[in-house]
């Protein structure tokens, strides 16, 4: 898009996906989807595609890095180079490590780490397709393929950004509005217990403005718990019909 | 470390069965797990394939960029074939710069597709010995269940069938077609007690002291070899494995691949 | 290793008197420790600060290099900011690339700057889409305290408000002043023990296990936030620690910045 | 070269060099030429330079990477700078990480690894000129100098390319050939026992070229074990008469 | 400075900065001005602004490098990315990577090594701004650091480099001489010793150049022990006067 | 590791040794080994030598490419000298980037070079500003005897007497003659017992605690001097060994070198 083009952002009280001020973009979640992995996640959102996985608790490598009183949570947040316009270069970025170590302070609250000491649980999280908050893609795909791998947690995290376009505060931009935003501030939560676990912000906002924010995402990532909840309720259950099949058969 | 036993214990038991003649899964010795393929997964990419070869993922993007030429080929393009195996995709995989494996894969695809001439290199020319595309065939492993190099060959193929000239992106004008010229397949045979496997599974490559991987075209002809592995191979099995390789990439061809016109 | 038993001690010491309402130096819960500020300390710099806040040393200079502009924004410069946590400034900081804790120091900072659109970069552009300034604003750390971030951000601010366009440098004319409309300035919080504390130091950051970076700017708009730190935070904390850091920022503000024109 | 001038790469049945389709050309080994080295070797295939050294079996570096059971072979090819026409920069290149795979693979069938666990034995290949066929020279060399370093052996390997070039199978193609050949085809052998280690093929074969490429270049591998068996009696030889002086002085 | 534009740079006996041909810069030293470091020092060399930290002797990482008899002592010198003209890159060069060893090597015949086996003593130099003459900057500093951090030496170590300008030899060159000059030649001394522990040389001298130039630096290196002896005298007497007035407290 | 008690037997041997006067081979404290020169022996570069000294293997190649200026020295061609101690050459060098060691020896030999102002860098220069040869000269270790330094300096100085611009590899006309106009040789000494050792072997430099490299061209001026090691030295000691480093290159110029024309 040129300058000078003007793209009129909210009309009608609708944004230019005709999705409303605080609504989410379509959420699809898959569990269990690979197999060497200890536990994975594929997840939608919108037009982001991302795909996560866990290993562990197992050894944790260099042994100079363990910690004798918990597990070491690794998270690695990669993009695929074919999932951004211009191809990404292979191999970690200044922006990929921040939000690596974002995401990996997102769940030290919640995983048990107490619980293997010396031990390492890595997660992995890559970006097949991005569309603008692929970071809180990433922090839902993780949190079930945390779930999915049965690493002790106290509570599932939930993640979503909101942001500010055409003057508006509004739920989960897309790229779209992501590249002509004026502000854009990724959440992570504790659904169940209303606890912030992450929190950034770039862009311009008001002090009022913030906390209309806060609200908004706060509100959404109880749908999100919910969606997340409901997909490892699915693959539970298949597991079990699956298992039951077994011993009938 | 301490698992190693549990390492040889595999190995023994995969050439045990096959021994008696039997494979994982109730497979023939010279069958493929099934195969599915994903058409344009990734819409960032100006061609991707997903291609699942049982539980072997492979998600392959080609993406092209402006560039300049090589100085001592101002009139064609370019192509970089990148492997990556992220530790996403298997227990033994880490993180950190290429190795020796992801450099193979990348290799061994990339040398399918030009001993093919699969890709007019000379119609990726804009403007001699200033501009031209460059063309990058991202390899990204999601789940190693083993034979990654016949799962990225395929996925390779298939993205570049699918895949159009960003001509608008970058202000340019023509034709969005990709002239791709012909099919390179990928066939992975292991011996194991004497047997020739085809698509080896990774508790087979395990057991594998060497593989040969069989490039073939269209015609039948071969455009790549690569043995690998810790052990030597007679003049016969090879020869063996170049015709099973050959017939192989002919089935998945008729099944899975358009005809290059 | 064997001195991780005296790294709990500590910081249950520090815990408690928190909890006992007690700050080392007998500071108050939201007072700083002594700030100062030291500019064009480095001649070679087109601006440079540096400044203490307590214990804490933080060298910040910018210079402008002549380069090419993004494809996509062809008539603006470009700001790189850089943190380096070289092993003098702290027994913690070891010799290398940068690291996710340097990392996290230059982005946020660069936030803030770019949030606030501190620096109107569209006056970088000497001729579009061919030559524009690049602004390096290097983050040198010299001695740890504690709460580097708000040291960097407001030496970053102070380095920017002094420096000057080397077009002579360079062979260019035209004016030297650079064009600075906002002051954004970093206050962060940690909770201890249920209490906000403003400006930690070294051992409160690492008794606390979260933390809270509120940049704000001149008309008390937020530039920037992040959340540090392996704990949980509940809304009413961070609107509290959000009130708190825009008028602490002001304070600051009032105390030693100039007014953007 | 520019587009549209022909080569005639084959005239009256010889090649642009005068040499016969299966036809090698000069080799030239000495053995032993280095004093740091345990084994070493320096080899001429035509205008290529090669010259490869051995360590070992010793300590393995690092310990984790060590095989409790057998000895790690570490294999590295490394071209000089000034080499190649354009100045080749130092340290590995993608190239170079496959050759020495390959190489390494070459030689796991016939050293006797499990006589050294946890050691490695380590081998060194330096391009000081290179003419086409340089992984090819480079594993000669190699096999001699682990000769020549005592490794324990079951058998000599020996390696030389096939190529097509002007529409014929040839063998050891020249960098004039293999600039605009149609194919290249390494291989490395035990010749005593037509025992396969190594096989690559780059660019266009029918099966049927495939074939007789094969059969050519095993062929040539009986040759190239002659020359590596001479050159290692001689320096025998050499050294038995020293030890005799010695004695005699 | 363009070309044919000249220079004088010597006029009646003096230089361009007015100073005669055996005259230092004006040199200012801080001792202790870091709280996190065991030692440090401030040092500025005319226009060059330096400072020196020094930790240890703690454990050697990584374990490997550990030397059983004595402790391995790390010397680091580093220029901030504006301390130069043009950015310099932050990392290590090949500059800093030789000036670090050539500095390391000064120590090493100072410090008592041997009084703490597998430990290491780190000295860590930050050029802050430079004018010509920042290696010798920082071995005065790094001196006076690890004097400050009271590692055990048989005595302080002082640098200053000569040079030719204008075909005169001349002390301690500034940045606008260095950039026009003839030759540079850096020396480190134990002082009080005439030993000399650092020599290098650029550019061109005559024998009888060098001799005059060696002597010219011996005799500049016994001011600057002077100054550094008296910054640490003056550290003390502050530190001790602290603690006498906390007694009186 | 186990092996430093050996290290330590064999530097007292050398030692004792020395302090009576015996040197290994019956060599007189201040002569060189054999030293022998091959030239052009690496067709594809500009120009190369390979030099022995004893056991010391070293080949250097010289390669111009074509490249851009500097920008604050348009006129003048580059000199990248560079040194790589390949594993082949010893069991104590390692794979992988320069170390202090690879990057010194390339200095110091880069050092000598460009004191002396053996290349004509104007005559590099092929457009102003624009395009300029840009000269490689590259240290290949083949066999580490000791005295890496002396052996690399003649070697690169034999390489740039034989070496050719390649005008016309790069479709350019003109001389191809390359201005070589002194001849800097480096003379390397140690102290052991007190006495000054010429060309150090690699037990000499073991046993030695430190070692001077004397630069020295034609007319006897010095262009470069490095002292290394972890001892000091004295006055005396470095006067009487610059005499020795220009008597001795006065004698290996003689014997092996052209006299610039």
């Amino acid at each position: 898009m040129k300058k000078g083009e003007e793209i009129e952002f909210i009309k009608d009280g609708k944004r230019v996906d005709g999705r409303t001020f605080d609504e989410l973009r379509n959420i699809k979640i898959e569990v269990g989807v690979l197999e060497r992995a200890d536990g994975s996640c594929y997840l939608e959102l919108g037009d982001n595609k991302v795909i996560a996985a866990v290993y562990g608790p197992r050894e944790m490598h260099p042994r100079h890095a363990q910690d004798a009183k918990m597990a070491v949570i690794k998270f690695r947040y990669n993009m695929a180079p074919f999932s951004v316009d211009d191809r990404k270069r292979p191999g970690p970025d200044r922006r990929s490590v921040e939000i690596s170590k974002v995401s990996r302070e997102a769940f030290e609250p919640v995983i048990m780490r107490e619980y293997y000491p010396k031990a390492a649980i890595e997660v992995y999280v890559e970006i097949l397709q991005s569309d603008a908050g692929t970071r809180t893609a990433g922090i839902n795909a993780a949190s079930v393929a945390l779930a999915d791998a049965g690493i002790p947690m106290k509570d599932l995290v939930s993640s979503i950004a909101v942001g500010k376009v055409g003057g508006e505060v509004v739920l989960d931009l897309n790229a779209v509005e992501d590249n002509y935003g004026e502000a854009d501030m990724p959440i992570a939560m504790i659904a169940r217990k209303n606890m912030i676990t992450a929190l950034q912000m770039d862009g311009r906002l008001t002090k009022d403005e913030f906390g209309r924010g806060l609200k908004l995402a706060m509100n959404a990532c109880h749908q999100i718990y919910e969606l997340q909840r409901t997909a490892l309720i699915e693959r539970y259950n298949k597991r079990e019909s699956v298992k039951f099949e077994e011993r009938e058969a | 470390m301490g698992l190693e036993i549990m390492d040889d214990v595999r190995k023994d038991s995969v050439r045990n069965r096959i021994s008696e003649g039997y494979r994982e899964g109730d497979r023939e010795f010279r069958e493929y797990r099934e195969i599915s393929i994903e058409r344009d997964v990734a819409m960032k990419a100006e061609g991707s394939a997903r291609v699942k070869i049982g539980n072997t993922d492979v998600l392959v993007g080609v993406k092209l960029d402006l560039g300049e030429p090589f100085s001592d080929s101002p009139a064609v393009g370019v192509i970089i074939t990148n492997a990556e195996l992220v530790p996403l995709a298997s227990p033994e995989f880490e993180s950190g710069p290429p190795n020796e494996n992801s450099i193979q894969l990348a290799r061994v695809v990339d040398r399918g597709i030009r001993g093919s001439e699969t890709v007019d290199l000379e119609k990726l020319c804009i403007v001699e010995g200033e501009k031209v595309w460059i063309m990058f065939i991202d390899i990204h492993v999601l789940d190693n269940g083993g034979n990654l190099v016949d799962a990225a060959a395929l996925g390779a193929i298939t993205a570049l069938q699918n895949a159009r000239v960003p001509n608008e992106r970058y202000g340019l004008t023509g034709d969005d077609t990709l002239s791709v010229r012909d099919t390179p397949l990928a066939v992975t045979m292991v011996e194991i007690e004497g047997n020739i496997l085809v698509d080896p599974d990774c508790n087979e490559e395990n057991a594998a002291t060497s593989r040969l991987t069989v490039i073939s075209n269209a015609d039948g002809s071969l455009s790549g070899l690569q043995k690998s592995g810790s052990d030597s191979m007679t003049e016969e099995t090879i020869l063996e494995m170049v015709e099973i390789g050959i017939e192989k990439a002919g089935e998945i061809r008729e099944k899975f691949l358009k005809t290059p016109s």
